[in-house]
Formats: structure tokens, C-alpha cells, sequence
């Protein structure tokens, strides 16, 4: 039982996280939110039993590519929309 | 290996040697009448020069008939076809992928509903 | 056994890494194992397709003992290994590729010369010849997947690599975003599969398959991804973008990366699904693709002004013709009296097109890049007169030309003649449509023929000189190739094609040659 | 039953990342919707392979119990990395676009059209 209620939680984090990158007009925001999002899915794939792969996302996902995702930001625009 | 086998595609047949045999001995008929020439024809002087009813020869660029110019009455015809077909080409990464999910879902319901 | 499938991987990705490291050393090398790492990789290819086509599909098991083993003893009968299977369809593939990829290598050394970062270029080009390669003989699903990402990154990185002010990039990244959402869309496509019958293996699914409405969706999801990769209309947006802002040697190569997905496309609905599913349907929507392809296709070229975007668009308007051959394969597989009449010939006026196709629309992108490369511009209003001064490019223009629109003796007639003749006996309609599509083929080619290379010799482009001797080599193979093919389309047909479609038809032999006849 | 809530998630994510893909205009928003369009397929693949009760298939703590299967992780794993590569190239390319173009909003870039 304590298991469905964990993964329910973690899985409405990952949805919530997913809408916040979808709803948040600052690009910064986003990216954070995105980052929670790869880190809940790596802790879903930790009770999934795949702990190389939880590793390999929380490493890849929640790391790599949010830092990706900053650098371009940086080389970019920081807001949504033409006001850049 | 037989080089000179016809091309069977059920309900008729192709045979390429045949033909340019044919184009072959049309193309050598052409060229002996035009080898024959017109007798009055001589070369190196005004006659070789374009004729434009005396004018001046205009500048190169603009003899040459540009690419845009040819088809205009073609596209101008279909104008109905073309002012809606043109304008879906919109150049935005939104309406490509737009495009993709809805043939996905356009293809799944054909799919179901012939199933 | 033959080893030749795993060089056919191992020498284009050890050329692509090795690739930056010649390039330290000096240009001369670098170009020079360019060279022979490519005659190498066709080299493995021909002799692959030959030992096909003489003995029959090959397998090709990676890190097995023997490369022949696909069913360990201990696996319970199911194949665990990553497989090739390498038949008559694959080989054919294989050969396109191949013929493709020496024309545009060899072209690329000298159009390519003073450009900076060849080294990387290079390394991509490798890359995406290994993708390609991958795509047409893997037996696995998830390695499908993962050659199709690698065929999509190195094609748009390659697509982007010249900037021209933002254009490429602009071209790179739509393909790029595009295909790698239809990719994902594929993998969980995939992932349904596995799901339902435990295995990546094509042979193995197929063996096994029971269609169910989660079968449904995966065939659906996967034939409408790689339509879209092989830019089939409503979904080819991307491909006047991206062909006509990349590099003229590598749209040739992105040509022969959309015929894979079309491989595929027809890999999936004949030897995964084949008559478990509703054939008449699945063929009808590709049918129905293939007649938009067509149809908006060409109808987009004619008053294009950009050449290499007509271009494009032709080859969407092209694909348009594979798709109703294929798909009138499809539709009629079910029954064998139809598919004796028509069918078989339909598919392979299909096939033969696709080598067909890939010839003279490789030659006339190589003939775009030429001209670019020596006028700088690939504006229709602003060139002309270029006839005066390089005679070979039009001469091969001209082969080129005549061969995509259907003119006889040239071989996009032959393969036109297949499918007209077929299709009309399935339905008139599609191959009056087929026809008309051909004449303004036809149409906007006399357009491009009159604006490039007609009218008098403008002063802007008087000191224009014939482009250097390997680019005309890599044209003048392509534009030998189509005169033969036309020729002696008979001996080609017999050969190559019917094996191809039959093999495709051949369901059971599929799953045979990799099961081992249980 | 838990087997079947991560696949729900599968399809509300999914959904949510397309939504992104639709109707965000910003590229780099874009490619977000795209990684998480990714991450659900990954999610997906996970739970394709899990089985209630099962343990994490390594070797050494092999015996008796039954275990989740090893393939789809092998391929999520795969699929990470081919993630982040996709992504970083997009990123460079969205990064190049903003450079010549000055903006990064889809509908400005649009040179190539028609």
C-alpha cells in the first residue's frame, strides 16, 4: 500500500514539475523545473527497480542537461516571447 | 545474361534497344539534311548577327527570359489552387509538428474505423 | 561466414573517429583516407550484395561464437542476439547507398576544398553512411531506433554545417526537432511491441504476432513517423528546408537516409505485420500519402525560384511514386490472384524506383551544387547562359532531367512504366493522376533547364569555368549508371528487383531464415 | 496495480510535453517539451519491464526472487544518452539561430518557407 501511495506522489511531482516548465514565462524557472522533473523520474526509475538507470538519468537528465539548458539560456533569450 | 530481353510489366512491354535504334537512324536523317545546309548561308559576316528589325541589340540580361517569368499563366491560372495551397507552407516548427499529430490521429482513425 | 555485414558498420565509424585525427596531420591525408576508407565500405557492400544475391539471405549475429548462430542453445528458441538479416530488400538498399555514397564523397573533396572544418564534415558524413547502413540491414527494432537517431543527427548537423547567415541552421534544426519526435514516437512504438511479445526481434515478433489494438497503434505510430522522416505530404514541410540549405553533396546523402526510412516503412507493414493486420487498409492510407506526395509535390516545384528548393519538392512529388507502388503492393497482398496479376509488378516498378530515384535525384542535386559553386547563387532569375561554359554539367543536366521526367529511354521511364501499367489496373484513377504528375515533372524541368543553362552568355558570369574533375566524376558515374539502367532495364528488374519484392512478399521466408524453420 | 499508474503518467506527460511542442513558440521551451516527451517514453520503457515484487536484475542478488527485466533498462539507458545528445544539438542549434537571427520565437524564423 505504502508503495502505490509513493508512486502516485512521485508521479503527480513529475506531472506538476511538467506543467510548471510548460506554464513558467521565465526560462531560468523552467530549466529548474525541468531539472525536478528528471530527478523525480530518476527516483520513479530508483522504485521501478532500475537503479543503473536511475543513476544514469539523475546523472544525464537531471544534470547534463539542465546545465545544457542554462548555458543556452544564457546564450539566448531569458524570457518566453519577443520582449528579449 | 541476355542484354536485349524486353521489359515485361504484365500488360505490355519495354524494350529500350528497339528505341534508341529508332532515335538512332531519326537522329542520323536530321542530321544529313541539316549537314546539307542552306547554300546562301556564310559565315563570318552580318548575316550571322540577331536580327531585331534594325534595333540595337538590347543588353544580355535582358534578352534572357529569367526562370520566375516562365509558368506565370500556369500559377496565375490555378491562382484559386495555389493562394491556398502556398500559404500552408508557413515556415513555423509549430505547424510541422501540428501536421504530424494530426496525421497520426487521421491515420489511426482511418485505421479503426476500416479495421 | 561472411563478415563483410560487420564492415559494412565497423569501416565507416572507424573512419568517422579516426577522421579528425588524419586531419591533424595535413588535408592530403585526411583526403586521401577519406577516400579509401569509402572505397572500402563500398567495396564491402558490393561483395555483400553479391553474396546475396548467390546464396540467399545472409545473418549476421553480433558477438556470437558463430556469426550464424542466431538462436543460442540456452535461449529457449527466442534470438537475444542483435541481428542483420541482410536480404534480397536490404541488399538492394545496400547498393543505393553504396552507389550514392562514393558519388557524393568523391564530389565533396573538391566542392568541399576551401571550406573550413572538413574534418568534421567528414566524420559526419561516415556517421551518417554508418546510419543508413545500420537502418537497411539491422533485424532488430531498438538498433532501427538507434541508427534512425544516428542517421538524424549526423544528417542535421551535417544539414547545418554550412551557416549561409542562420538559413542552414534554420533547415538542421527543423530536421533535426522533427525527427527526433518522430523517432521517440517510434520507440514507443517499439516499446509496445516488446511489451506484448517480449522481443526487438522483426523475425522473432513476427512469428509470434497476434494483432492486437496495441499492435494497432504501434503500426500506426510507426508508419506515420517514418513517412514523415521519408517526407511523405502532409508531413514534408521540413524537406524543401532542409534540402535546400544543406550542402548539395549531402542532400544526395539525405536522399538515400529518407529512401531507409521508406525501407523500413515496408520492412514493418511486409515482414512485421503482413497479413495479421488489415492490409487493404494500412495499403490505402500509404497510397493515399503517396498520391498528396505527388500530387502537392510537384504542383509546389513548378513556381518555385530557388532550384535546389524545386528540387526538393520534386523529391517529395518522387517518393509520392514509391508510396502507390508499394502501397498497391500492399493493398493486394492478401490476394494471390491480384498479386500475380499487378501487385508483384507494382512493388517492383516501386523498388526499381527507388534506385532510380535516388540516381538522377542525386545527380541533379549534385548538378545544383555545381552550379552554385562555381556562380555563387542558386537564384533561377538571377543565372542563365550557363550552357556556354559548362557543357558536361548540362549534358548530365540534361540525363538527369529527361530521366526524372519518364522520358524514354532514360530509366525513370522504366520504373514509370511498372507502375502506370499496374496501377492502372488497380485503379485508373491513381495512374491517370501518376501521369499528369510526370508531364509538369517534365513541365518545371524545361524551366530549370531554360534558366540555368539557356539564353545568351551573361556578362556577370563570363570568366564561369567547368567545375574540377573529381565533381565531374562523381556526376558522370551517376549519369552512366542512369543510361545503363535505362538500357537495360530488363537485366536490372531481373536481378536486383524482383529478389527485393519478393522478398518482401516472402513473410514466412523472413521469419524462416532468422528462426530457422520453426 | 502499480504496475498500471506509471502508464497513466506515461500518457498525462506525454501529452503535457506535446502540449509544449503545439503551442510554446520560445525554441528552447520547445526542446523542453521535447525532454519531456523523452522522459515519458523512458518512464514507459522502465515500466515495461517491471514486474511486482520483482528485484533489480543484478547478478549477485540472483537468487530465488523474480526479477524486473533487464532489456528495456539496457534500452532506457540508451535512449538517455541518445536524449541528451539530441538535446545539446538542438540547444546549439537554437543557440546559433538566436545569433543570426536575433530572436528564438518559432515564428520569426521563418526564411525558409513557401
Amino acid at each position: 500500500m505504502i508503495e502505490i501511495i509513493l508512486h502516485a506522489l512521485i508521479l503527480t511531482g513529475m506531472m506538476i514539475a511538467a506543467i510548471l516548465v510548460f506554464n513558467f514565462k521565465d526560462l531560468v524557472s523552467a530549466a529548474v523545473a525541468f531539472g525536478l522533473f528528471s530527478f523525480l523520474l530518476a527516483i520513479e526509475f530508483y522504485l521501478l527497480q532500475a537503479p543503473d538507470v536511475a543513476i544514469a538519468e539523475a546523472a544525464i537528465g537531471a544534470g547534463l542537461t539542465t546545465a545544457a539548458f542554462m548555458i543556452a539560456i544564457r546564450g539566448t533569450t531569458k524570457k518566453e516571447g519577443d520582449e528579449a | 545474361m541476355d542484354f536485349t530481353a524486353t521489359l515485361v510489366t504484365g500488360t505490355g512491354f519495354w524494350n529500350p534497344i528497339i528505341w534508341i535504334l529508332a532515335f538512332l537512324i531519326t537522329f542520323i536523317v536530321a542530321y544529313l539534311i541539316w549537314r546539307s545546309g542552306v547554300s546562301t548561308y556564310q559565315k563570318g559576316t552580318e548575316q550571322v548577327k540577331p536580327y531585331l528589325s534594325g534595333n540595337a541589340e538590347p543588353d544580355k540580361n535582358a534578352v534572357h527570359i529569367r526562370g520566375g517569368n516562365l509558368y506565370w499563366g500556369f500559377t496565375e491560372g490555378l491562382k484559386g489552387y495555389y493562394s491556398r495551397l502556398i500559404p500552408l507552407h508557413t515556415g513555423d516548427l509549430n505547424d510541422y509538428m501540428l501536421w504530424y499529430f494530426g496525421v497520426v490521429i487521421a491515420v489511426f482513425a482511418l485505421v479503426v474505423i476500416f479495421l | 561466414m561472411s563478415q563483410y555485414a560487420a564492415l559494412l558498420l565497423a569501416i565507416p565509424l572507424i573512419a568517422a573517429f579516426a577522421m579528425p585525427l588524419f586531419g591533424l596531420i595535413g588535408k592530403k591525408i585526411r583526403n586521401s583516407w577519406a577516400i579509401l576508407t569509402m572505397l572500402a565500405t563500398v567495396a564491402a557492400a558490393l561483395i555483400l550484395v553479391w553474396e546475396v544475391l548467390t546464396q540467399g539471405t545472409i545473418i549476421y549475429a553480433f558477438g556470437a561464437v558463430d556469426p550464424s548462430l542466431t538462436i543460442p542453445f540456452d535461449s529457449g528458441g527466442v534470438p537475444i542476439r542483435i541481428l542483420f538479416v541482410i536480404d534480397a530488400m536490404s541488399a538492394f538498399m545496400i547498393l543505393t547507398a553504396a552507389i550514392m555514397m562514393f558519388a557524393a564523397t568523391l564530389y565533396s573533396i573538391s566542392s568541399e576544398s576551401e571550406q573550413t572544418g572538413q574534418d568534421g564534415y567528414y566524420a559526419l558524413l561516415f556517421l551518417l553512411m554508418a546510419g543508413i547502413f545500420g537502418m537497411v540491414s539491422t533485424g532488430d527494432l531498438f538498433n532501427f531506433f538507434v541508427f534512425l537517431e544516428i542517421n538524424s543527427l549526423a544528417g542535421a548537423a551535417l544539414a547545418a554545417y554550412r551557416i549561409k547567415g542562420g538559413v542552414a541552421v534554420e533547415g538542421g534544426l527543423k530536421y533535426a526537432f522533427i525527427s527526433t519526435v518522430s523517432g521517440l514516437f517510434f520507440l514507443i512504438a517499439v516499446g509496445m511491441l516488446y511489451g506484448q511479445y517480449n522481443s526487438l526481434n522483426i523475425a522473432y515478433i513476427a512469428s509470434v504476432i497476434d494483432f492486437t489494438g496495441l499492435s494497432l497503434v504501434a503500426v500506426v505510430l510507426m508508419i506515420v513517423s517514418l513517412a514523415m522522416k521519408s517526407g511523405s505530404v502532409p508531413m514534408h514541410f521540413w524537406t524543401p528546408d532542409t534540402y535546400s540549405s544543406a550542402p548539395s553533396s549531402i542532400t544526395a546523402l539525405l536522399i538515400v537516409s529518407s529512401m531507409a526510412s521508406l525501407y523500413a516503412i515496408f520492412r514493418i507493414a511486409f515482414s512485421l505485420f503482413g497479413l495479421t493486420m488489415n492490409v487493404v487498409t494500412v495499403g490505402w492510407v500509404i497510397i493515399i500519402l503517396g498520391i498528396l506526395s505527388m500530387f502537392i509535390g510537384v504542383s509546389m516545384a513548378l513556381p518555385q525560384k530557388d532550384v535546389k528548393r524545386l528540387m526538393a519538392y520534386h523529391s517529395v512529388s518522387q517518393i509520392g511514386y514509391m508510396l502507390v507502388g508499394l502501397g498497391v503492393g500492399l493493398a493486394v497482398l492478401g490476394d494471390q490472384q491480384m498479386l500475380a496479376q499487378f501487385g508483384v509488378v507494382a512493388m517492383e516498378g516501386g523498388i526499381f524506383h527507388i534506385i532510380n530515384y535516388a540516381l538522377y535525384k542525386g545527380l541533379l542535386f549534385l548538378i545544383a551544387g555545381a552550379v552554385i559553386y562555381r556562380c555563387g547563387t542558386a537564384n533561377l532569375n538571377e543565372l542563365g547562359g550557363l550552357g556556354h561554359s559548362m557543357k558536361w554539367t548540362m549534358g548530365f543536366f540534361i540525363i538527369a532531367a529527361l530521366a526524372i521526367a519518364g522520358i524514354p529511354p532514360f530509366n525513370g521511364f522504366a520504373s514509370k512504366l511498372m507502375i502506370y501499367e499496374s496501377v492502372f489496373v488497380f485503379n485508373p484513377f491513381i495512374a491517370v493522376i501518376a501521369m499528369v504528375v510526370s508531364i509538369m515533372t517534365l513541365a518545371s524541368f524545361v524551366k530549370v533547364f531554360h534558366s540555368m543553362f539557356m539564353g545568351p552568355k551573361l556578362p556577370q558570369y563570363e570568366t564561369v569555368k567547368e567545375v574540377p574533375m573529381p565533381m565531374l566524376i562523381g556526376m558522370g558515374l551517376l549519369a552512366v549508371l542512369i543510361i545503363l539502367f535505362g538500357l537495360f532495364p530488363d537485366l536490372v528488374v531481373n536481378t536486383l528487383v524482383e529478389p527485393a519484392a519478393l522478398a518482401l512478399i516472402d513473410r514466412s521466408g523472413y521469419i524462416t531464415s532468422v528462426m530457422g524453420g520453426i | 496495480m502499480i504496475e498500471q499508474i506509471p502508464y497513466l503518467a506515461v500518457i498525462l506527460i506525454a501529452g503535457i510535453g506535446i502540449a509544449t511542442i503545439l503551442l510554446k513558440k520560445n525554441l528552447i521551451k520547445m526542446i523542453m517539451g521535447l525532454a519531456i516527451i523523452e522522459g515519458a517514453a523512458n518512464l514507459f520503457l522502465v515500466t515495461l519491464g517491471y514486474r511486482e515484487g520483482g528485484i533489480a536484475p543484478i547478478f549477485t542478488s540472483a537468487p530465488g526472487k523474480e526479477m524486473v527485466l533487464p532489456t528495456v533498462q539496457a534500452m532506457t539507458l540508451t535512449n538517455i544518452v541518445i536524449g541528451f545528445a539530441t538535446t545539446a544539438l538542438l540547444l546549439a542549434f537554437a543557440i546559433m539561430i538566436y545569433r543570426k537571427y536575433g530572436s528564438v520565437e518559432t515564428n520569426n524564423i521563418r526564411r525558409l518557407r513557401e
